[in-house]
């Protein structure tokens, strides 16, 4: 007994690698992989590959060699752990570059606020020729894709919030709200294009063959869009305490003002973000808008008369028919930019909820 | 011609009101210019127009969804027979629109003309003939110093007009290579070859592979080589001259029920005509041979005639780099427009 | 305005499982009753009956009278909603609203039921209910901070200034003090002496000394077993239950000894 | 002291507790409704495919033959992306929520969240200009050195446009959803629990498999669920990434066909039949993903007693 | 396998903050050494770092010695996990993993130093564990069914179970009884004291017949104030605390005279 304890104790201290340890792996790691880069012809992915297995085979087992198998087991998830961040930056990183190096040449004040009306081939060919800078731009795109998705989300958000509301605080796990939640989840996977065709055809029946409005385009990105609400909001209710339901009710405070004024209020930074992640789910949508917007080149800011573009479809177009077939440069730099534009309107969107979030957020004081 | 392109614009001011086309992306680029042209002379008139392909554009006119479709096929007959619905008892009728030919561009270095005829770019684009320097192709190539780059193929994945016109020039030039009919769709038993969606997808694939060969319309091929196709003794070149003279050649389409309108024709692809260039797209407007209302009628006249003028082909073929109609076709198309009218 | 509570062969069910039997008990005005027991006994459940708490979980029910000054509960015609705002309730943990502030939370009856308040009578029932549950000094001068950034101890008062705010007859409590400290224990023990004169108030409590410090009455409550119902045991003057029970249970309980 | 009465007052509380609970049912109803109209929708217009003759369909057997490969190449192209950005995600979860520095993780998780919302458009161009051309070495190095293994057998595709490339641009597309919803149920996980793990000397891993893991268990199948119907369903960039074709074993040639790509290629130019068919596929892809919900219940259902939701 | 510590000149910090300040204390092998003070004093701050579980939060740091026999556990080259794994901890809100049973809640942190435990080996270790928790009895037929089915009393003796089948030479408990019943309270306590005559055994509680009860010597800690450091005050042993203080607060806060 004395010598198990003594041994147990003399362990608190014992087999550790020195700090450097890792960094010499690293380093013996870079160059091996380098020399059996080269082996095969050097190049620079190659290389990475095997520098990594080196590094994450070397470093588990000189761990296990000297700190012993838990320790390597650690070492090793860790290990993959980085490693698969790693793995996601690249091609993450290599996007938004691809996105930023084509898309900044075309951002200018002209592209935010000029239309493509009266842009043609002749235009861009012009351009081409002249070397001058590229015109028309993506102001009606703007506007449509702003308008649609106001819209959408005016139509999603009630909808979906209310739906949570009975899945959370109504429905006690009846049939319903089996079903309710079920197909949601159903919902969840409707291919977009499907949602553009359902919401063409229905409006197709109601108001004639052929109703194109960005009202349209609105109804089919809400089908898209209301399980997101549902299911984000739903969690987000879940998750607020039912002891403060219950101090409301005991306050003689009734079910539908304890929701509206407690339940909602406290969970409204967590509903804020859902409704961000559902906007930012639809908001890049092209197929559906394709056949419910229509497509043009001029300002519309009308939702329910009129066809309208959006900066999805812009981009589609821009990159699949572009203005001049013979020079396609401009077209693809519009196309660009107007990505780079979508993203950064998804990022002050996500800025603005992060400042209702904070705004609302329960007060934690202190 | 010169009649016709005056009362256009002298009937233009007055026009009114907004026209929906739905159609064929290929129109797309000269579509922007004819909207553009007739905007700048009409400015209380207003066109949209929507590329979501041929089919979509017809379906959406027989739906009554849009007053008039770009179509890279013109309406069969049930099709036309269907038109009587939402287009009156004459139905619709179709209107040459957009002529372009259809290049053949490939991906080898230092090389940017080949010869070749039919049959070896039906075997070419059968998988049947898989290097560059085959023997059939050398053959027709003196001089030309091929590489021995396997071949790869790029084709449409989509559904579209350009393929529906190659294939038709494949099937009627070289049919004993090219056993399956003319389509939109690729022939599905031509498996595992590349493919890429749209003009401008396999225009970037092939560019960014050695050794590729594609089929595209000529506007959209830039500095790709391009091949001349064996027409009677002769290799001809692709121009727009080339073009509108293989038009020129077609046979009109007769049918049951087809208003007297209608313009609807049938390219020679196996002609021998000295300088025509058979592989050529033709692209259509259709429109109803009755509308709903005068001011309707007024505006399709005046779109329509502006189209097929002198100013809105030259528009279009500098902004899209397609072919002009011929006079002649210019001529019959403005007798044609001029016989829509409105229900009474 | 505090009333007298009389309950009459109540039976507390969970769905089809009965948690508490045949439950018959007086609880005078002015006094401070508390109930006692061993885990599961029932002792929250019953508590929660006696403002139609209970009812608020699925499946829940109850069989029985429970009468307020003679007037039953569980009546017809009777809304719930109007009980509890005469019988108000402090939980086990503090509570107080996360999004309001403190000023907010005493209020939280009164607004959250969109009744108009002036402004100054709205400082009045502050001032009030504050100075009520012993917390105005401490928090005169950050009545606009969020109220979950007190103590522990001051956001249990502060739990109870708003139960009161809203002038109920009764306070229910159910184990009040299990989450604080001796020091906000003793606090919130002083303030139900101090409560007594105006309210009726039950309290449920794990601690027999506090039990024993701080109510007229106790109810002893007992199980038989897992899955049995519970069942008021013994019910008598503090005094008695802790020196003299009738009941071996009781003074098995009382004492420690059980199990 | 009536009016201290318990009796009645608040029937007109009493109503709007009545209407508001009244509306939540409704707009749940709703959600069944559009659900049920989507699919009448798809049935309808479906239909003319299942009746007609078998030689009228695409390829002239049927629709079963027609739609079969679409099927397999759907499931590939998903479960391709999924044996990728399912582990990568989570990992990428856990980095952010249990290995980053705090400040460090807070953005990752923004970061992150931005990427989900990026057009599909814009990876599909990605994934053709960018990832088709820089995989066509790999693949050629893959075909002559592993090209016994079906999936890597040769020769491989000169413009890189496969079925593993599109694979990888859907991983890369899902991998944020994946991504962001794990973490948020990482975050969750009980301190508590956590600290029990740390307490009994657990090593951080030891810590993430004995608390976190368990608990976040049904969460991930839920992300992995909501990244499978992503993958599922996504067209442009499936479209614009794969040279389509028949069915085929190996992942580095051209082949294979998604359903949703095969209708937004084909839809534009489709009238009359086809359309139908086209319809008739999405009511297919659809039924996919009911099928592969009701899966996920039944796993998440299966381990409800050990779940932790207590 | 009881072992001393010995804590010199201890600073604990949360960020800036320094939260509990100087404090030098020895605590002997097989002996129940209580903590009390009021609440926020620095208790649980303190005896997290006997076992380094402190630093698992973010920002929170220490300086000085803690020496178990004599070897610093914040000395260079001492592994945190090793650390744990000598000095187990109960937590105030009992803790079994949800998704595991009973049995796999016992053998947890043993099947992680020892993956290869046979069968026999681990149902031998799982009842004496369990045992030794005093729980054998009551879930021997049910060791498969999840371990959160279990009443909170049980949980926590399971958690006890599970800290001492690793076989530490000191336990930490932080309040292991306030969320318990009487009943179980009193079960955890008889446990304590077996517990004593094999580890070294550290608790918080505020309970003061608690700390009375079950410990050989008694730390009391206090605060000056909010955002003060907390301070241990007075050390001593039990009754001496409790009867016979050498410092004025102490005798205050034992007697309930606090504030
Ligand atoms: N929501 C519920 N659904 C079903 N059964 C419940 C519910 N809440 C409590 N019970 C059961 O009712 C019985 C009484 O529980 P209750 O919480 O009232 O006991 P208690 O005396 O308050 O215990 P404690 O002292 O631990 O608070 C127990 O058997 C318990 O398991
Ligand atoms: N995670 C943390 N970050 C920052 N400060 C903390 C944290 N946890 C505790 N504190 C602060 O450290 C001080 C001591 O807290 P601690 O929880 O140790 O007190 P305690 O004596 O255990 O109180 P209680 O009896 O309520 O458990 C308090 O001022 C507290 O606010
Ligand atoms: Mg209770
Ligand atoms: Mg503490
Ligand atoms: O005009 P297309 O149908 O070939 O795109």
């Amino acid at each position: 007994m004395i010598e198990t304890t003594l041994t147990r104790s003399s362990a608190l201290t014992k087999n550790k690698l020195p700090g450097y340890a890792m960094w010499a792996v690293l380093a013996a790691s870079i160059v091996l992989g380098a020399a059996l880069s080269a082996l095969l012809g050097f190049h620079i992915a190659s290389f990475a590959i095997f520098a990594a297995i080196l590094f994450v085979a070397g470093s588990t087992i000189v761990t296990r060699m000297v700190e012993g198998s838990r320790r390597a087991t650690d070492r090793f998830a860790t290990n993959l752990i980085f490693g698969a961040f790693i793995l996601a930056l690249v091609p993450l990183i290599s996007v938004i570059f691809t996105v930023l190096v084509r898309g900044l040449p075309g951002l200018s004040p002209d592209f935010l606020f000029t239309s493509m009306g009266g842009m043609t081939g002749t235009v861009d060919n012009n351009t081409v020729e002249t070397g001058g800078p590229v015109l028309g731009g993506a102001y009606h795109a703007i506007m449509g894709t702003l308008l649609i998705t106001l819209w959408a989300t005016i139509i999603s958000v009630p909808i979906g919030l209310l739906t949570a509301v009975y899945l959370v605080e109504y429905s006690r796990g009846g049939p319903l709200a089996r079903a309710i939640t079920f197909f949601v989840d159903v919902m969840t996977g409707i291919p977009s294009i499907v949602a553009g065709l359902f919401a063409a055809a229905f409006f197709g029946l109601l108001f004639g063959p052929g109703t194109r409005t960005g009202f349209v385009a609105a109804v089919a990105l809400s089908v898209l869009m209301i399980p997101v609400v549902v299911r984000s909001t739903e969690e987000m209710l879940k998750i607020v305490p039912n002891e403060l339901r219950e101090a409301a009710y005991a306050l003689g405070v009734r079910k539908w003002r304890t929701i509206l004024k407690v339940v909602v209020p406290t969970a409204i930074s967590g509903i804020a973000s859902g409704v961000t992640l559902a906007i930012a789910r639809v908001i890049g949508e092209t197929a559906p808008l394709l056949v419910t917007a229509g497509f043009v080149n001029t300002i519309n800011l009308n939702v329910f008369a009129g066809w309208m573009s959006s900066l999805p479809t812009f981009i589609y177009r821009q990159l699949m028919s572009p203005t001049s077939p013979t020079n396609t440069d401009p077209s693809t730099q519009r196309a660009w930019a107007a990505a780079l534009l979508l993203i950064v309107m998804v990022m002050l969107l996500n800025l603005g909820a992060r400042l209702v979030a904070r705004i609302f957020a329960p007060k934690t004081g202190r | 011609t010169d009649a016709a392109g005056t009362e256009t614009s002298a009937s233009a001011s007055t026009v009114s009101g907004t026209l929906s086309g739905v159609g064929a992306s290929s129109q797309a680029a000269a579509m922007d210019a004819w909207i553009a042209g007739f905007n700048a002379a009409n400015p209380g008139a207003s066109i949209q127009y929507s590329p979501d392909g041929s089919g979509a554009g017809r379906e959406a006119l027989l739906a009554g969804g849009a007053q008039f479709a770009g179509s890279d096929a013109y309406l069969k007959d049930e099709e036309t027979a269907a038109s009587q619905e939402v287009c009156g008892p004459d139905g619709a009728f179709n209107v040459p629109a957009y002529i372009s030919p259809i290049a053949i561009a490939f991906n080898l270095e230092g090389i940017k003309e080949l010869n070749l005829d039919a049959a070896t770019i039906a075997g070419i684009f059968r998988g049947e003939i898989s290097t560059w320097n085959d023997a059939a192709i050398a053959g027709q190539n003196e001089g030309v110093k091929l590489p021995a780059t396997p071949i790869t193929v790029v084709h449409r994945a989509d559904d579209s007009g350009t393929t529906t016109n190659f294939t038709d020039y494949l099937a009627a030039a070289a049919p004993e290579v090219w056993t399956t009919e003319a389509d939109g769709e690729w022939p599905a038993e031509l498996d595992g070859q590349e493919n890429a969606q749209g003009t401008s997808g396999v225009v970037s694939a092939a560019s960014a592979t050695e050794g590729a060969i594609t089929y595209a319309d000529a506007s959209a091929v830039g500095s790709m080589g391009k091949v001349s196709v064996k027409v009677g003794d002769e290799y001809v070149a692709y121009t727009s001259e080339a073009a509108a003279k293989a038009v020129e050649a077609s046979t009109p389409v007769t049918g049951e029920g087809r208003p007297d309108a209608d313009m609807a024709m049938d390219l020679a692809r196996d002609t021998t005509e000295s300088g025509a260039y058979p592989v050529v797209l033709v692209s259509y407007h259709i429109y109803c041979t009755t509308y709903q209302d005068q001011e309707t009628v007024d505006l399709v006249k005046a779109f329509g005639e502006y189209v097929v003028s002198d100013e809105g082909q030259a528009a279009a073929s500098d902004a899209a780099g397609n072919a002009p109609l011929s006079a002649n076709l210019q001529e019959q198309a403005v007798q044609a427009l001029r016989s829509i009218k409105a229900a009474s | 305005m505090s009333k007298r509570i009389d309950v009459k062969g109540l039976n507390v069910f969970y769905g089809d499982f009965l948690a508490v039997e045949d439950v018959s008990i007086k609880m005078e005005p002015r006094s401070v009753t508390a109930f006692i027991g061993p885990s599961g006994c029932g002792k929250s459940t019953f508590l929660r009956t006696l403002n139609r708490m209970h009812e608020v979980l699925p499946g829940a029910r109850v069989e029985g009278e429970v009468l307020l000054d003679g007037e039953n509960l569980y009546g017809p015609g009777v809304d719930p909603v109007t009980v509890r705002s005469h019988i108000g309730m402090v939980f086990q943990r503090p509570n107080p609203f996360p999004t309001m502030s403190i000023r907010d939370n005493v209020l939280a009856g009164v607004k959250l039921n969109n009744k108009r308040i002036s402004k100054s009578d709205a400082d009045d029932l502050v001032e009030k209910s504050l100075t009520g549950a012993n917390l105005w000094k401490e928090v005169r001068d950050r009545l606009d901070k969020p109220g979950s950034g007190l103590s522990g101890g001051q956001q249990q008062r502060l739990c109870i200034a708003r139960a009161i705010a809203v002038s109920p007859e009764v306070i229910l409590m159910d184990e009040p003090c299990s989450a604080l400290d001796p020091i906000s224990t003793l606090a919130i023990e002083d303030l139900i002496e101090e409560l007594k004169s105006d309210y009726t108030v039950v309290i449920v409590t794990h601690n027999m000394q506090q039990a024993a410090r701080v109510s007229d009455k106790t109810a002893f409550f007992n199980i038989a077993g897992t899955g049995k119902p519970g069942k008021l045991i013994e019910y008598d003057d503090t005094t008695v239950i802790f020196n003299n029970p009738s009941v071996k249970a009781t003074e098995d309980y009382v004492s420690g000894r059980f199990g | 002291m009536s009016s201290k009465s318990i009796q009645g007052a608040g029937g007109a509380g009493r109503a709007g507790d009545k209407v508001f609970s009244g509306i939540t049912l409704l707009a749940g109803c709703l959600i069944l409704t559009v659900l049920f109209a989507v699919a009448a929708f798809l049935l309808w217009q479906a239909l003319p495919t299942f009746t007609a003759p078998s030689a009228d369909i695409s390829g002239g057997s049927g629709f079963f033959t027609y739609i079969f490969p679409l099927v397999i190449g759907t499931v590939i192209a998903a479960a391709i992306a999924l044996l990728i950005a399912t582990p990568v995600g989570i990992g990428v979860a856990l980095f952010i929520s249990h290995y980053a520095p705090r400040r460090l993780a807070q953005s990752l998780g923004y970061v992150v969240d931005l990427l989900a919302a990026i057009p599909s458009v814009v990876y599909g161009a990605w994934g053709m200009t960018v990832l088709a051309p820089a995989l066509v070495g790999p693949y050629n190095w893959l075909a002559e050195n592993a090209g016994w293994i079906p999936i890597f057998a040769g020769p491989a595709s000169q413009t890189g446009k496969t079925m593993l490339t599109a694979g990888v641009v859907l991983a890369v597309m899902v991998l944020p959803i994946i991504t962001s919803l794990t973490r948020e149920i990482f975050l969750q996980t009980p301190k508590l629990h956590e600290e029990a793990a740390l307490a009994m000397g657990a090593t951080r891993w030891e810590m993430i498999r004995m608390a976190v893991l368990p608990f976040a268990r049904p969460g991930i199948i839920s992300a992995v669920m909501l990244g499978l119907g992503r993958a599922l369903g996504e067209t442009m960039a499936v479209a614009l990434v794969l040279s389509s074709g028949g069915l085929i074993a190996s992942l580095i040639r051209p082949g294979n066909q998604t359903i949703a790509a095969e209708i937004a290629l084909n839809f534009p130019e489709a009238y009359g039949l086809r359309l139908s068919e086209l319809i008739a596929a999405g009511l297919v892809l659809f039924v996919i993903t009911l099928i592969v919900n009701v899966i996920a219940r039944w796993i998440i259902s299966r381990h409800k007693e050990f779940s932790g939701a207590n």
